[in-house]
Parts: structure tokens; C-alpha cells; sequence
């Protein structure tokens, strides 16, 4: 039976602090890799070296990006709505420290679990486009605010195709449960049951990260950087660090709905888990550095003329052949 | 909403279908993804400047060096100040001086000015002793003019005393053999002159004229093909770093002539390895010196100039070892 | 925590919704006020469940339809705060005091 | 039935503050963000009352819908210029709403209620089949209203292309957002 963390340390209170602790520390360390591998990767695929100095294949070029940015200068602007500026940065972590958790890394654990676990996921991440809002009104900046605006519209557009995909995957596994929908998947995984949803899903997700080729609101040609133009220092670290973390989050949804979550022959769960996370993520970083930008109405039209009609369409699909075959 | 918004370039796809499109667009991406995906896994073209230096093509031209003789051990300039007066541009200072023993003159101070220098090659062309050619320096930065102004007599500074003794043995000994030849000619001659004094000695003269001549015309000559092995030869070809340098030098002064034969037997080989040659060269650090006043011969000045570019270049030759451990992948 | 303290929690709520329709200007702040008021009513609807009701599920369907029934009247009154900002170039309620219009 | 853990006053304290901070903030757009606090502790509450789903709705539908689309309408339609009520008006509606707080109160306190245990379970499963047999005509009510305020917000929202000659620049400009304004309200 699937363990929590409230089973393995019986104070509430500890087991939270515990938790907060292992997703902060793992949320870092991860931000810390992915910004390395993107580096990475973006070279080789330009035929370039990228990071080689600092550490093995320039593997802590980042920790040193990082101890840059803790000792710059925090910049606040003029006229800024301060409350909202300074607790931005903040709000923007709460979702994805949240949403982290929820994820059965093997058979047997998972840090917590509820029966509507992939609910809460969704729910979390809606209360990002909080903070962006924050972020880019707080910020007294135009791009600011044109990104924020961007950005959520951008992300309910988005996110309408992205739950629609995975209803048609919690229709198939009759459970909300994350845990469950990764067991129900057997020898096989929801990939192959549902390779439209399975698609449609993760360009949904690559565009509710905003990274390329749906990267508008922060868009750098247009907008500087979006929402977090006016951030500095260890606040637009946090920015970073919750983009880093919510990409592994969707990625991990991805992998527990389609791939089969921790399942794989030989090797224990938790590496099965985290590889196919990781792959994910490649493939978005590979998405990024193939494809150019797309246009603010071509982002909208695709998502509301291409994407939910699709999903729609695979829901229908779906729910008759589930109705016939029982 | 307009034509405008819609995913597809207007004309001819229009006539597809929506599914027709999508699944067509679909594979668009996907080939764009197999080009990405390609140069992931092919080896960067980059070069890591600092760390990696360009192999520079033999037809490279940057501002001129001495060429380092193997047999001599040492540069050949005569301070004949041909190219002083052939650079257009005004670059190059030399003042040259006897030594006692030696036959031919020595420059004691040769300046490029760098940040005037056209790089015509003029001064290599009328070189008489071939001891110009190009330097491969091409990333030299400063805020300072005079940083420009390189001593090119300074890697040979050390060195100078040892190849002064070993040419005054050698132009001594080679005195000795023209003054028996002389001795032997005079001695042929007064031979001659004693057997034939009817004939008159006009014929005689004309004979000794070319045999006296002889062995400086063809000194140069025998050189040229010679001088292009030591490069390869020399030990900094295989040691980039400069830390070589310093002994090595000497070394070719005590025996340059048995080193001189050696290239000689593996010329294709060495030709490789002077590729090598080229790559370490620019790594050297260059020696400069100060150039604040040209016309001033004071030599102390001119000596801590050259002390002031020795250590820069030491400072620079540190900077370039921490590099190279540094230097990572 | 017990039934009535939930009960009190949801009456504060309430209360503070009220007041906020009672005092805002703002149509967005009317809003807001609804907003509050409807939650009160659903923490209520919870608690019961919780305490009372020996069916549970009932409760919760009921606060599902809250939300939803919410979710189309914030659409609603948001559009007509927008149309009548477009109208009024004010969102405050004491200038929308025309019926033409 | 057993008491709820005590830890639930945290999300009682942070439900009041968001919601005092919704009704006592004179910036409309801070209001908004102390709505949304609030309704984070109430889907707390909602957790701590035994429905993690009708939490997860909660956030979903009021936090991350309901609340954006207001901050959204307000970034539309944003005028901060005149002064929220003034002392007058508060001390007014102060009256009634203490009033009405106090008898409410009062009766509750003074009220007993049958504490029961139950009978029925929790499965979210029980939910779905309830919601779509029982409440089978409410649910499909709602999707109707749902559908009509979709659309009433887009018609109401939406430029009347013809008689919108007498638009100023400044409107215009804005009316770009529209799209984007009324996409989103679709979405919540």
C-alpha cells in the first residue's frame, strides 16, 4: 500500500516541516541542474560548448550564477504597489511547493496522497497566475503588466485543453487518485491508449510553463522579460527557480498520467520515475531551442480553435468507447 | 477575426482541411525537431578562445619577429638598417653595434612599433640575412599605446653573451683558415710568381680575388634551407608553455651545430610538428618594452624597459599556466 | 474545532461580505462582498455535512453547485462592470446612477 | 461526531484576514489579492471539513478563476481616482452588519444541534454518481446557466461593432483586451 510521510512521521507538524524541507531542498537542486542542462543543450544543439569552466562540464556554473544573484543589489522601483512587489516573488513558490508533493515517486511512497490528488495539482497551479499578477502590476512597468496580462490569459486558455486531456485519462483509470491512475496503467501506459490526449496534454503543459515556443509573456523582443522585468536579485531567482519547478511538476503529471509514473522493467521506481521526468524536460528544453516564437493571436487560435476542440473531441471519443466496451 | 490569425500561410495550404492541416503541421515540427536533434549529437564548431587558440594558416601576417637561427642559436641581424629605412610607416627602430672578435655588427635594440606597423612586409623582403618573417600575434589588447611597441631582441637577451664567445671562436677560427689560405695562396702566388715572373703576376691576382670571396656568399645560402627546420626543432615546439624557453635556449648555444644536423635527417617530420609550432607560438607571451622616447639612447632606460616587459611577460606566462589547469572538458 | 465555531467562522465571513456591499463604491468591490457571502453559505452547507447530515455527499454537491452557479455570476457581473466602465468610464456605483444607457 | 483538529484555526485566521483585508483595503486590486487569500483558507476549511475535492474545486474555480478574472476585469476597467466610502458610510453600514452579526451569533450560540454520526461515505465516487442521478436536473440547470452566462458575458462584453462610432481612442485601445477578457471569462 502507497506510504505517506504522515505515515512515517507520526507528528503532523514534523512531518510538514520535513516535507517543506526535501521539496525545497529537491526544488533548488533541481532549478540548479535544469538551468545547466538548458544551457547545455541549448549549445550543443547550436554546436556550441556552453558552461565549461566551473566544476565538472561546467556543472556548477549555476551555483555560482546563484551566489551572483544573493549577493546583488535588490532593486525596487519607483512608485511601485509595494505590498504586492515585495510578496510576488514569494506567492509564486507557495503553488509549486505545494503541487510537488503530491507525486507517488515509487510503489510505496509518495509524500502525501489524497484521492483527488490530480485535481489539486491543476488547483495549484491556477494560483500562480496570482502571483504573476502581482509580479506585474506590483512592478509599475508597462511590460510588466503586458506580460502578467499575457500570462494569464495565456494560461486559461491553456488550461482548459490541458484538464480536458487528463479527464479523459482519469475516465479511462476511473480514479482521480494519482497513485492509482499510475497503477491502473499496468503493463502498458496511457500513451499509447491515448496519444492525442497524451499530445495535446504536453504542448498544453509546455505553454502553461510559458517556455518556447509559447514563451509570449515574456516575451524578451517584445517585453524584456515579462512579467519579471523589474525583479532583481534573489526575487527574480525565486521567479526562476518556481519556472524550473512548475516544468517539472507539469512534466510530472505528464509521466504519472502517460508513462507509466515510477513502472518500468529492472531498475527501482524512483529512477524510472525521475527518468522519465527528466526526459520530459529535454524534450521541452528541445522545443525551446527548435521552434521560434509564436504570435500572441496565433497562441490564441491555436489553443481555442485547435487544442480544445481536439481535446474535446478526444474526451467524446474516450467516453463512448469506455461506455461500449463496459 | 481576420485572415490574418489563422495558423497558415495564406495561399496554397488553404486548400487542405483542418485535420489534414494539423497532422501535416505536425510532421513540420517534427522535421525541425531532427535538425535540432542532429546538432545536439555533432561536435561543437566553437572554439574555446582563450583556452583553445586557432591554427593559424602559414600565410598569416602579423607584425614582424626575428627568426631564431638553430645553427646560430641565436637572430642574425646585422642592424643594417635596411628595413629602418624601407617601413613606410615609420615602425621599426634598430641601432646595432661592433663587438671585438666579431666580424659582422650585432643589433643591440630592435623595436617594432605595432600599433603603426602595416604589416607590408617590406622589411622581410630586404632583409639580407632572411632573419624577419611574420609573428602569429593576433589577440594582443592594451589600453596603452606603448604596450604595442615589442622588444624583439628580448628572448635573445640571455643568450647573447654565449653566442658572442661562440662566433668569436668561430669568426676567429674562421680568420685562421682564411689566413691560411691566404698564406697558402701567397705562398702559391709567390710559387707562382717565383716560377713564372716572366708571365707577370696579373693572372695571379685575379685567381685569389673569388677563393677570398667565396665563403661569405656562401654562408647565407647554406643557411636558408636550415632555417626553417629549427623552428620545429626548437623544445617549444613541444612545450607550448613558455617555461622551456628559458633553458632551452642555452642549451642550443652550447652545441648548435650538433642540433642543426638533426632536423636536417627528418624534415617531413618535422614539418608536422611545425604546425604544432604555430598553434603554441602566439601562447608565448611577446616581449614588449616601453617606447617613450625613440631617440634616446640612454641604455639604462632602455634595459629597465626590457626588465619592465620581462616581468609582464612572466605575469602573463603565470596567467597562461593557470588557464591551461584550469581549463576544463 | 466544533460545528458552532464553524458556524461563527461562516457568520463573520457573512457579516464581512455584507458590510463590504454595504460600503464599497466599487462595483468589483460589491463583487467581492458577494463573493464572501457565498463562501460563508458554503462553509455552512460543509459544516453541517460534517456534523449533522448522515448522508455527507449531499453537502458537498450542494457547495459543488455554489461554486458553479459563482463561477457564471462572476462571469456575468464582471462583463457588465466592463460594459459599464465602457459606458460610465467609472466603475463606482454612485455614478451609474442613469437607466438610460 | 468528533471535533475537527485544532490546527484548522490556522486556516480560520488566515480566511478572516484575507477576507478583513478584501473589505478594509482601499486599493480595489489589493482588495481582490485579500479575496483571494481568503478563499485559500476557506478551501482549508473545506479540507479540514472532510472534502479534499470540494477544496480542490474551490481553489481551482474561486482562486485561480474568479479572482483572476476580476484582477483581469480590473486592469480593464481600472479606476482607483475617488475615495472608497467615507467614515459616514461605514459607520452606517457598521450598524446593521454588527447587528446582524450579533443576533445571528447570539442564536447560534444559544442553538443546539444534533451531532450525528454518519452513515454514508466520503468517496468522491458516491459524489459523481449523486450528482448525475439524484441532483441529475440541477446539475444539468447549472451547465444550462453556465452556458447562458458564457455567452450573455461575451454579448454584454463585446463591442457592439455598429453603434461603437463614438468610441474615444482611449477605448479603443482597450477594446484589444476584450478578446482576451472575454476568452477568459469563458474559461472561469
Amino acid at each position: 500500500m502507497l506510504k505517506t510521510l504522515s505515515d512515517l512521521v507520526p507528528n503532523v507538524f514534523l512531518a510538514m516541516l520535513l516535507a517543506a524541507a526535501a521539496i525545497m531542498a529537491f526544488a533548488t537542486v533541481n532549478a540548479l541542474f535544469l538551468v545547466w542542462l538548458e544551457r547545455k543543450v541549448s549549445a550543443r544543439m547550436q554546436r556550441r560548448y556552453g558552461p565549461t569552466v566551473v566544476g565538472p562540464f561546467g556543472m556548477f556554473q549555476t551555483l555560482v550564477d546563484v551566489v551572483k544573484l544573493l549577493s546583488k543589489q535588490l532593486i525596487s522601483p519607483k512608485d511601485i504597489d509595494k505590498p504586492l512587489y515585495h510578496l510576488a516573488p514569494i506567492v509564486v513558490f507557495v503553488p509549486v511547493v505545494l503541487g510537488l508533493s503530491l507525486f507517488p515517486i515509487d510503489k510505496s511512497f509518495a509524500l502525501v496522497d489524497t484521492n483527488v490528488g490530480l485535481v489539486l495539482v491543476f488547483a495549484f497551479a491556477g494560483m500562480g497566475f496570482i502571483a504573476i499578477f502581482m509580479a506585474g502590476w506590483g512592478s509599475n512597468n508597462k511590460y510588466a503588466l503586458l506580460g502578467a496580462m499575457r500570462a494569464v490569459a495565456q494560461n486559461i486558455a491553456y488550461e482548459i485543453p490541458l484538464i480536458l486531456a487528463a479527464l479523459a485519462v482519469t475516465m479511462i483509470a476511473r480514479s482521480m487518485r494519482i497513485a492509482d491512475i499510475v497503477e491502473a496503467q499496468g503493463s502498458f501506459p496511457y500513451i499509447l491508449v491515448q496519444p492525442i490526449g497524451a499530445l495535446i496534454y504536453y504542448i498544453s503543459a509546455v505553454a502553461e510553463t510559458n517556455r518556447a515556443p509559447f514563451d509570449i509573456p515574456e516575451a524578451e523582443s517584445e517585453l524584456v522579460a515579462g512579467f519579471h522585468t523589474e525583479y532583481s536579485g534573489m526575487r527574480f531567482a525565486l521567479f526562476f527557480l518556481a519556472e524550473y519547478t512548475n516544468m517539472v511538476i507539469v512534466s510530472m503529471v505528464a509521466t504519472s498520467l502517460f508513462l507509466g509514473g515510477y513502472k518500468g522493467p529492472l531498475l527501482p521506481g524512483p529512477v524510472w520515475f525521475f527518468g522519465k521526468v527528466y526526459f520530459l524536460i529535454f524534450v521541452m528544453l528541445w522545443l525551446r531551442w527548435t521552434f521560434p516564437r509564436l504570435r500572441f493571436d496565433q497562441l490564441m487560435t491555436f489553443a481555442w480553435k485547435v487544442l480544445i476542440p481536439l481535446a474535446l473531441a478526444n474526451l467524446l471519443v474516450t467516453a463512448t468507447v469506455l461506455k461500449v466496451m463496459s | 477575426m481576420s485572415a490574418d490569425t489563422s495558423l497558415v500561410a495564406p495561399g496554397a495550404e488553404k486548400k487542405r482541411g483542418y485535420l489534414a492541416l494539423l497532422v501535416a503541421g505536425f510532421f513540420t515540427l517534427l522535421s525541425g525537431m531532427w535538425v535540432t536533434l542532429k546538432n545536439l549529437f555533432r561536435k561543437p564548431v566553437t572554439l574555446r578562445y582563450p583556452r583553445e587558440r586557432p591554427e593559424l594558416s602559414t600565410a598569416f601576417r602579423s607584425a614582424i619577429d626575428l627568426v631564431d637561427f638553430e645553427e646560430l642559436g641565436s637572430h642574425d641581424c646585422v642592424a643594417c638598417m635596411q628595413c629602418v629605412n624601407i617601413c613606410p610607416s615609420f615602425c621599426i627602430q634598430v641601432e646595432g653595434q661592433k663587438y671585438d672578435g666579431v666580424k659582422r655588427k650585432r643589433a643591440t635594440k630592435f623595436l617594432v612599433d605595432y600599433a603603426l606597423c602595416s604589416v607590408c612586409g617590406l622589411c622581410i623582403d630586404v632583409c639580407p640575412t632572411e632573419t624577419l618573417k611574420y609573428s602569429k600575434i593576433y589577440d594582443e589588447v592594451s589600453f596603452e599605446r606603448d604596450a604595442f611597441v615589442f622588444d624583439l631582441l628580448e628572448p635573445f637577451v640571455e643568450r647573447e653573451e654565449a653566442f658572442l664567445e661562440g662566433q668569436r671562436i668561430a669568426d676567429a677560427k674562421e680568420a685562421e683558415e682564411k689566413k691560411k689560405k691566404a698564406e697558402a695562396a701567397k705562398k702559391a702566388k709567390a710559387a707562382v710568381a717565383a716560377k713564372k715572373k716572366a708571365d707577370g703576376g696579373e693572372e695571379a691576382e685575379k685567381a685569389e680575388k673569388p677563393k677570398a670571396e667565396k665563403p661569405k656568399a656562401a654562408k647565407p645560402k647554406a643557411e636558408a634551407p636550415k632555417a626553417e627546420a629549427p623552428k620545429a626543432e626548437a623544445p617549444r615546439a613541444d612545450e607550448p608553455k613558455a617555461e622551456a624557453e628559458a633553458e632551452a635556449p642555452k642549451a642550443e648555444a652550447d652545441a648548435p651545430k650538433a642540433e642543426a644536423d638533426a632536423p636536417k635527417a627528418d624534415e617531413p617530420k618535422a614539418g608536422k610538428v611545425d604546425k604544432a609550432a604555430v598553434e603554441a607560438k602566439p601562447a608565448e607571451p611577446k616581449p614588449k618594452a616601453a617606447f617613450a622616447k625613440p631617440d634616446s639612447d640612454a641604455k639604462a632606460a632602455s634595459l629597465a624597459r626590457i626588465e619592465a616587459a620581462k616581468k609582464r611577460a612572466l605575469e602573463k606566462k603565470k596567467q597562461a599556466e593557470q588557464q591551461a589547469e584550469g581549463e576544463g572538458e | 474545532m466544533t460545528l458552532s465555531h464553524f458556524l461563527l467562522v461562516a457568520l463573520a465571513l457573512f457579516a464581512l461580505g455584507l458590510y463590504s456591499v454595504l460600503t464599497r463604491r466599487h462595483l468589483i468591490g460589491l463583487l467581492i462582498g458577494v463573493e464572501l457571502m457565498l463562501n460563508a453559505a458554503s462553509i455552512n452547507f460543509l459544516a453541517f455535512d460534517r456534523f449533522v447530515v448522515k448522508d455527507p455527499a449531499t453537502g458537498q454537491i450542494i457547495v459543488l453547485f455554489i461554486i458553479g452557479l459563482a463561477a457564471a455570476e462572476a462571469a456575468i457581473a464582471l462583463s457588465i462592470i466592463l460594459s459599464a466602465y465602457r459606458a460610465h468610464r467609472s466603475a463606482d456605483v454612485d455614478d451609474l446612477d442613469e437607466l438610460k444607457n | 461526531m468528533d471535533a475537527v483538529h485544532p490546527s484548522a484555526w490556522a486556516f480560520v485566521v488566515v480566511a478572516l484576514g484575507g477576507a478583513l483585508l478584501s473589505v478594509s483595503l482601499r486599493n480595489i486590486l489589493h482588495a481582490i489579492f485579500g479575496l483571494a487569500l481568503a478563499l485559500f483558507g476557506i478551501a482549508g476549511l473545506f479540507l479540514y471539513l472532510g472534502s479534499p475535492f470540494v477544496a480542490a474545486m474551490e481553489v481551482l474555480i474561486y482562486v485561480g478563476g474568479i479572482s483572476v478574472a476580476m484582477v483581469f476585469a480590473v486592469m480593464l476597467a481600472y479606476s482607483l481616482g475617488k475615495k472608497e466610502g467615507g467614515s459616514t458610510r461605514r459607520f452606517l453600514a457598521v450598524v446593521p452588519v454588527g447587528g446582524f452579526f450579533g443576533v445571528v451569533g447570539y442564536a447560534l450560540l444559544r442553538a443546539s444541534f444534533a451531532v450525528t454520526s454518519k452513515t454514508g461515505s466520503w468517496d468522491l465516487k458516491l459524489v459523481g454518481r449523486k450528482l448525475l442521478l439524484d441532483y441529475n436536473v440541477v446539475f444539468e440547470a447549472l451547465s444550462v446557466v453556465l452556458l447562458l452566462a458564457i455567452v450573455g458575458a461575451i454579448i454584454i462584453a463585446r463591442r457592439d461593432e455598429k453603434t461603437g462610432d463614438d468610441k474615444t481612442a482611449d477605448e479603443k485601445a482597450a477594446s484589444k483586451g476584450n478578446d482576451a477578457a472575454s476568452a477568459e471569462e469563458r474559461a472561469s
